[in-house]
């Protein structure tokens, strides 16, 4: 049974309008008279609130509904049909994307808020909020679309907004040069997406290719087929949601100005690929050697990205490798069909992890853009809200009880280890270990000790309320975000993943309580470990250390860009200019000359047919005429 | 018997008239030689037992059409010098009829295909003024009805283009 | 019964419009721009009037006084809104034209509504001589448009051209309206396909005959290959809204004619689809081949315009003759409407005085100066190309996927073929536009009316693409 | 005999077709035009004849009112061609072309 609710189709409409309104405005907008960045603010703010509060209304439509009739569907039109396929521009709300859907719109409000302060003084401020409005619409049409195609359009469109928004600052090449990394590494990813989508459509599109259909057709594929799927819909993921082997982009989409970042990393763009996994939780679940390679890389991933965070020197950076870190973490979840688990992980991570950016935004608008984390020192009396607020998220990343982060990466931990793989558990609390190390190396650095810079700190000045009220509310978020999925050994009821239990197929192992304190004294003390390390070597002050061997190789984030650009770029950009320099001029310029020569040639011959007499016209008429009367009184006999 | 005399009698004319027309330099002499052939279809409209159409050929089409016609190459008083040279006029004409030779035999070879009838004439009424008249303002009223909005149309064409009336500042 | 005049409503109210500005003008009684703003109204209100729900498909209405003579339905409906809006914007773009070029009485607007009247009939009409008169009433009120501009010799030359060929082609017309009259003994179009349907096409070479002067005649209005020279020289002489409106309008009007025609019989249109295919191929090719050696604008929109009629005929051959929706040539023709009709909407207002600007050098740096003019310029130029996401990609990828269903796979790759040689004249005043330092300052005077109209029909090229129709 | 009278309408026909692809005279041309209406009304006529029905008499006069009509707007042009270069010759004018 499904409902229909026409407003579902409002939700993705509201930003992609207050992008184009915002966009035209800003367009149509000179020197001299420029709109106020008060009017542009608000304008902007208007479609994230309201469709925060659509969410909330599709989130109580769907409460009301029994359990196994949670869906609503709108059909807006039907977007193309070419033979067999029929494919409607449809959003599609169940208790999955719904969840999605209130913490991206809560999220993605406070952002933009946020940004009112952030980017106060921007030339082109009215070009921001376009830009981040379109995000948001093409995120939102990503988490609605009722099938794989629409599902497309906003996982194209959220690429194509990280592009516009990482290499905003456009003066510089460096940013351009990252947008355009972002933009290359995520196409690669969606030619899987895009490969997984066409053999779908090949095996079972035929009966309709929108969720609903696909999963009742789902037990009509070979596995093989479906481990095929699989496989390329991940490497789609690995890329939008930065993994192993196409992680290398999001560090650099660091360049953006911050709040992006905060938008891209916590709520929007990374989260598609886990989102998606479980979107088709209904084919992963069917093959679990797949879910065990896509487990296995996003442990990996998390396990070298938290050990590039360990050396960075960029604030964001670290805060950028936690975020590929955590996403490994959650792959890991839904690898190992813990759907609800990574799921409920990227919901309390986008609260924290926004909060963070936020945080580090502040920070950086603090110190007048410095995102060197060894010239800061000390700013905890400077800035104290921000600096408690991002010691909650700090305390949440690193997951120590009871904040939110700890008990959904420990879900994601525990069924590691209750599903029977205890080397992912094993290097889950080796990571768990290093998060809290790093993050807290970075708070002791930013926020403790004694200034590192005295001209920097003597400036440095608290933001503004309208900057410093989103990180409150987030700070909040990620203090209780936890309890919502508190697991039954602490008395809770497991509410998300009881929430989300209609729209996923997921295993439910049973394991021992004994296997369940393990795990969650595993983490404890893994945090314990870390967080004491840091202390001690940064609690009080540190000089710029010194990077040799092993360290400076991971500084270096173990060359990995160095490897891609001598193995992928190099003998791309080779066979580029072979073609360039020998291919082009010697084979194929040729015949293109020709033709374009011989194209040239004959349009002059009809140019000189139009000789302008009307009578010539007339027998060019009657000669064509005669012509074909001479063929049709053959056929006449 | 009459009638096949006459047939030939007019068809000679018409098709005289119409060389005449397409071989004359001057347009005045062509305009002569077109209403010969004018008057002599209306001639054979009158063995084809339509009388009323013989009665408007001469009236609207000899008379009301072609009077107009000559009176604007009076009125324009276009002189030998005005005409064109028309040096390669043979080899137009001659060039044209080889073009135009396979749509004629094509058109020949349909015709003949058509099933054939006397020409005699038929019942006292057919073609006259009111079976004709019945014919049109029963079955063809819309035809009719807009050929008015045509006129029209031509009306103020006619008026935009040869008017006098200056243009709007 | 009452519904019969429902369908008839739009076809009155311009019909009606035209007598009251035709006389309003011959007491000289309002100013232009409001006969302008008048014949605006009057196509919007006939363009509501049509939106009305008028019944049963395949509709005569008062048959028994029109004995049939005028046949409605989903197709005709469409068709006529098409051309409705084609003479709104046509009217609403002059008005800046004439600000700029005092040529202008109000007689031109009374004949754009008499030449509409004339379309909106020729896509009713379901008698040839029914259509012969309408298409007179067309061609007849465009022929004095085109010579509108008194003062200048190639607009005479242009009506000179026009109405010699067209009047020549009518000929054919009468002749072929003749041989079907003597096959069927009727020249109605249910008689011939009932005929057909019997009889066959070949055993009557009468018909067969007059079939073909009749597709002669209306190919030449649209300007297929081998009878498509007049168009180039028409559209320059023309002054600028009259050849938007003539590209577009009377395009629509004919291909409705075309397509009622074609789809009489099953045998009807099988017979032509070889000589069909014959004429597309070359109408494209040769589309194409005029319009690389322009150098003016209009001259190679004109061209550009065989090539667009060479697609429709791909849609026409490739529709299937049983079941035609016409939803493709539709579709297509309402696409390449708002883009021809947005270029010269913004050709009215950045022409300047005699349209002074008509090459694709006059238009160098256009973008710097103008950039929103060139913005809307370039969306109208990439549609016409055929790129996504615009309505021209759309109208064109209908196009080809049902000439591929249809198994007329040399036609749609040579469409392909063709639109990738379209790029060769269409990016070259993109280039000119953006690629060029702007040394004319383009000052704009005139009425608020075109560039608005520009804007519209921008949005309109990505608001048809999004149209679902079904193939 | 009916096949002589659309005979003779078809050598009309050509005759008019030829007048026009091979003169000049714009009065000629457009006299030529009008000639290859009146073949066709002539074959109406004939085959009204045939069938002995009147439709192809109205027929006639139908296409004989369109024939008015632009032999009106024709004249009207041939004036304004003359009032620009006072000659009849469609060659003269050929600034459109290429």
């Amino acid at each position: 049974m499904e409902q229909s609710a026409a407003y579902l189709g409002l939700i993705p409409l509201l930003p992609l309008a207050g992008a184009t309104i915002i966009g035209l405005l800003h367009l149509s907008s000179c020197q001299t008279c420029k709109l106020s960045e008060r009017t542009y603010g608000i304008l902007a703010c208007i479609a994230p609130i309201l469709t925060f509060l659509f969410a909330i209304k599709v989130f109580l439509d769907l409460h009301g509904l029994p359990v196994e009739a949670r869906q609503i569907s709108y059909q807006a039109f039907t977007w193309f049909k070419v033979g067999e396929l029929d494919i409607a521009m449809g959003f599609f709300a169940d208790p999955l994307s719904s969840l999605m859907l209130l913490f991206v719109t809560f999220t993605a409000s406070l952002i933009h808020i946020y940004s009112i302060g952030y980017m106060a003084g921007d030339q082109t401020f009215g070009k921001f909020f376009a830009y981040l409005n379109l995000f948001l619409g093409m995120m939102l049409i990503l988490v609605l679309g009722n099938g794989p195609v629409v599902m497309f359009v906003g996982w194209e469109g959220v690429g194509l907004c990280s592009y516009l928004l990482i290499s905003y600052y456009s003066e510089d090449r460096a940013n351009v040069l990252a947008g355009n990394k972002a933009f290359i590494v995520n196409r690669i990813g969606d030619l899987g997406f895009v490969l997984g989508m066409a053999f779908l459509f090949w095996a079972i599109g035929g009966s309709g290719f929108d969720y609903i259909s696909l999963k009742a057709n789902a037990h009509l594929l070979s596995s093989t087929t479906i481990s095929l799927v699989c496989l390329l819909l991940f490497l789609g993921a690995t890329g939008k949601s930065a993994q192993i082997p196409l992680y290398v982009w999001l560090p650099d989409a660091m360049a953006g100005p911050t709040p992006v970042s905060a938008l891209i990393h916590a709520a929007t763009m990374v989260t598609a690929g886990v989102y998606m996994v479980a979107r088709f939780s209904f084919l992963y679940s069917l093959v679990p050697t797949v879910g065990l390679i896509v487990a296995w890389t996003g442990i990996l991933t998390a396990l070298v990205s938290a050990i590039y965070g360990m050396y960075q020197d960029d604030i964001k950076k670290v805060l950028a490798y936690s975020t590929v870190s955590q996403l490994g973490y959650m792959f890991a979840g839904v690898g190992l069909a813990a759907y609800s688990a990574g799921i409920f992980h990227v919901f309390t991570h986008a609260f924290f992890k926004a909060l963070l950016f936020l945080g580090a935004g502040s920070v950086i608008y603090a110190l007048h853009h410095e995102q060197n984390i060894w010239k800061m020192g000390g700013l905890r009396t400077k800035l104290p809200i921000t600096y408690w607020t991002m010691l909650i998220g700090a305390l949440a990343l690193a997951g120590c009880p009871p904040f939110s982060g700890f008990f959904s990466k420990d879900e994601i931990l525990y069924l590691a280890l209750a599903t029977g793989n205890p080397g992912i558990w094993l290097i889950g609390v080796l990571v768990a270990g290093m998060t809290a190390y790093y993050t807290f190396r970075m708070i002791f650095l930013v926020f403790h000790g004694s200034p590192r810079d005295q001209g920097l700190f003597d400036h440095a000045h608290e933001a503004p309320t309208v900057m410093t009220v989103p990180l409150i509310i987030l700070a909040v978020g990620a203090l209780f975000a936890g309890v919502l999925n508190l697991p039954a050994i602490f008395g809770g009821g497991q509410v998300v993943s009881h929430w989300l239990a209609p729209s996923l197929a997921e295993l439910h192992p049973e394991a021992s309580h004994e296997t369940e304190i393990l795990a969650i004294g595993a983490s404890v003390v893994a945090f314990f470990i870390g967080i004491t390390i840091a202390y001690r070597k940064f609690g009080s002050g540190a000089e710029v250390p010194v990077f040799t061997g092993f360290a400076s190789f991971a500084y270096h984030t173990f060359r990995i860009n160095e490897l891609y650009d001598l193995l992928l770029v190099r003998p791309y950009k080779a066979i580029g200019s072979a073609i360039e320099y020998f291919f082009e001029p010697q084979v194929t310029d040729g015949p293109v000359q020709l033709t374009t020569w011989f194209y040239r040639a004959a349009g002059t011959v009809f140019k000189l047919l139009q000789v302008g007499y009307v009578r010539i016209y007339a027998i060019y008429m009657v000669i064509g005429l005669s012509l074909m009367s001479l063929l049709l009184s053959q056929s006449l006999k | 018997m009459i009638a096949q005399w006459l047939f030939y009698g007019f068809a000679t004319l018409a098709v005289l008239g119409a060389l005449g027309l397409i071989l004359f330099q001057h347009p005045m002499n062509g305009a002569m030689c077109f209403i010969v052939t004018l008057i002599s279809l209306a001639g054979l409209y009158a063995l084809l037992s339509a009388s009323l159409l013989f009665a408007l050929q001469l009236i609207v089409y000899a008379g009301a059409i072609m009077s107009l016609i000559l009176f604007i190459i009076m009125f324009l008083n276009i002189q030998a010098t005005d005409l064109p040279e028309e040096k390669g006029r043979w080899t137009f004409l001659f060039g044209g009829i080889l073009v135009i030779a396979p749509i004629g035999l094509f058109l020949l070879k349909v015709v003949k295909t058509l099933p054939q009838g006397e020409t005699s004439i038929i019942g006292q009424d057919f073609g006259g003024v009111k079976k004709v008249g019945m014919v049109l303002f029963q079955d063809w009223l819309l035809p009719f009805e807009i050929v008015s909005i045509l006129l029209l149309v031509a009306l103020v064409g006619a008026v935009v283009l040869a008017g006098k009336k200056e243009m709007a500042s | 019964m009452t519904c019969d005049i429902v369908p008839l409503l739009p076809l009155g109210i311009v019909g009606f419009g035209a007598i009251i500005l035709m006389l309003l003008a011959a007491f000289e009684k309002i100013h232009l721009e409001v006969a302008a703003v008048f014949s605006m109204g009057v196509f919007a209100l006939a363009f509501v009037m049509q939106l009305l729900p008028a019944g049963p498909d395949n509709l005569a209405p008062y048959t028994a006084l029109f004995h049939g003579m005028l046949v409605t339905n989903e197709f005709t409906k469409v068709a006529a809104l098409i051309i409705l809006a084609c003479g709104f914007f046509t009217a609403m773009s002059s008005t800046s034209y004439f600000r700029l070029n005092s040529f202008c009485t109000l007689e031109f607007y009374c004949l754009m509504i008499f030449a509409t009247f004339g379309m909106l009939l020729l896509t009713m009409a379901h008698e040839l001589i029914t259509v012969f008169i309408s298409l007179e009433i067309v061609s007849l009120s465009i022929y004095v448009l085109v010579g509108y501009n008194r003062k200048s010799v190639t607009s005479a030359e242009a009506v000179l051209k026009y109405l010699m060929l067209g009047a020549f082609a009518g000929a054919f017309f009468t002749m072929g309206a003749a041989l079907i009259y003597g096959a069927v003994k009727s020249t109605g179009f249910e008689a011939i396909a009932s005929f057909i349907a019997a009889k066959g096409l070949v055993q009557s070479p009468a018909l067969l005959a007059g079939v073909f002067f009749i597709l002669f005649a209306l190919m030449f209005k649209i300007a297929a290959f081998p009878f498509h020279a007049w168009v180039v020289d028409v559209y320059d002489g023309a002054s600028v809204p009259v050849t938007g409106f003539m590209a577009t309008a009377l395009k629509t009007a004919i291909f409705a004619v075309l397509a009622n025609f074609l789809i009489l019989d099953v045998g009807l249109k099988d017979f032509w689809l070889d000589g069909l295919f014959y004429i597309t191929v070359f109408t494209l090719f040769a589309g194409n081949l005029i319009a690389i050696g322009q150098n003016s604008l209009k001259r190679m929109l004109a061209a550009s315009g065989i090539v667009h009629t060479g697609y429709l005929l791909i849609a026409v051959i490739a529709v299937s003759s049983n079941t035609i929706s016409g939803h493709i040539i539709l579709f297509y023709l309402a696409a390449y409407a708002a883009s021809t009709l947005g270029i010269f909407a913004a050709l009215s207002y950045l022409g300047g005085k005699d349209e002074q600007r008509s090459t694709f050098d006059d238009f160098k740096g256009l973008a710097k100066v103008r950039p929103y003019s060139a913005a809307a310029i370039t969306i109208f130029l990439l549609s016409m190309a055929g790129i996504p996401p615009t309505a021209g990609f759309m109208g064109k990828l209908y196009i080809i996927t049902t000439a591929f269903q249809a198994g007329q796979t040399t036609l749609a790759v040579l469409g392909i073929v063709s639109s990738i040689l379209s790029m060769w004249y269409y990016l070259r005043l993109i280039i000119s536009m953006y690629f060029h330092e702007a040394t004319d300052p383009f000052e704009i005077v005139g009425s608020p009316f075109a560039p608005v109209c520009t804007l519209i029909l921008a949005a309109c090229v990505f608001a048809i693409s999004l149209f679902p129709i079904a193939i | 005999m009916i096949l002589d009278y659309l005979v003779l309408s078809i050598v009309l026909f050509c005759l008019g077709i030829l007048g026009v692809i091979s003169r000049r005279n714009v009065f000629t041309v457009f006299m030529s035009i009008e000639l290859m209406l009146n073949a066709a009304n002539l074959a109406f006529i004939a085959l009204s004849r045939l069938h002995e029905s009147m439709d192809g008499q109205v027929l006639a006069m139908l296409v004989m009112a369109v024939a008015a009509a632009e032999a009106a707007l024709a004249l009207a042009v041939v004036i304004l061609l003359h009032k620009h270069t006072g000659k009849l010759d469609t060659n003269v004018f050929s600034l459109l072309k290429g």
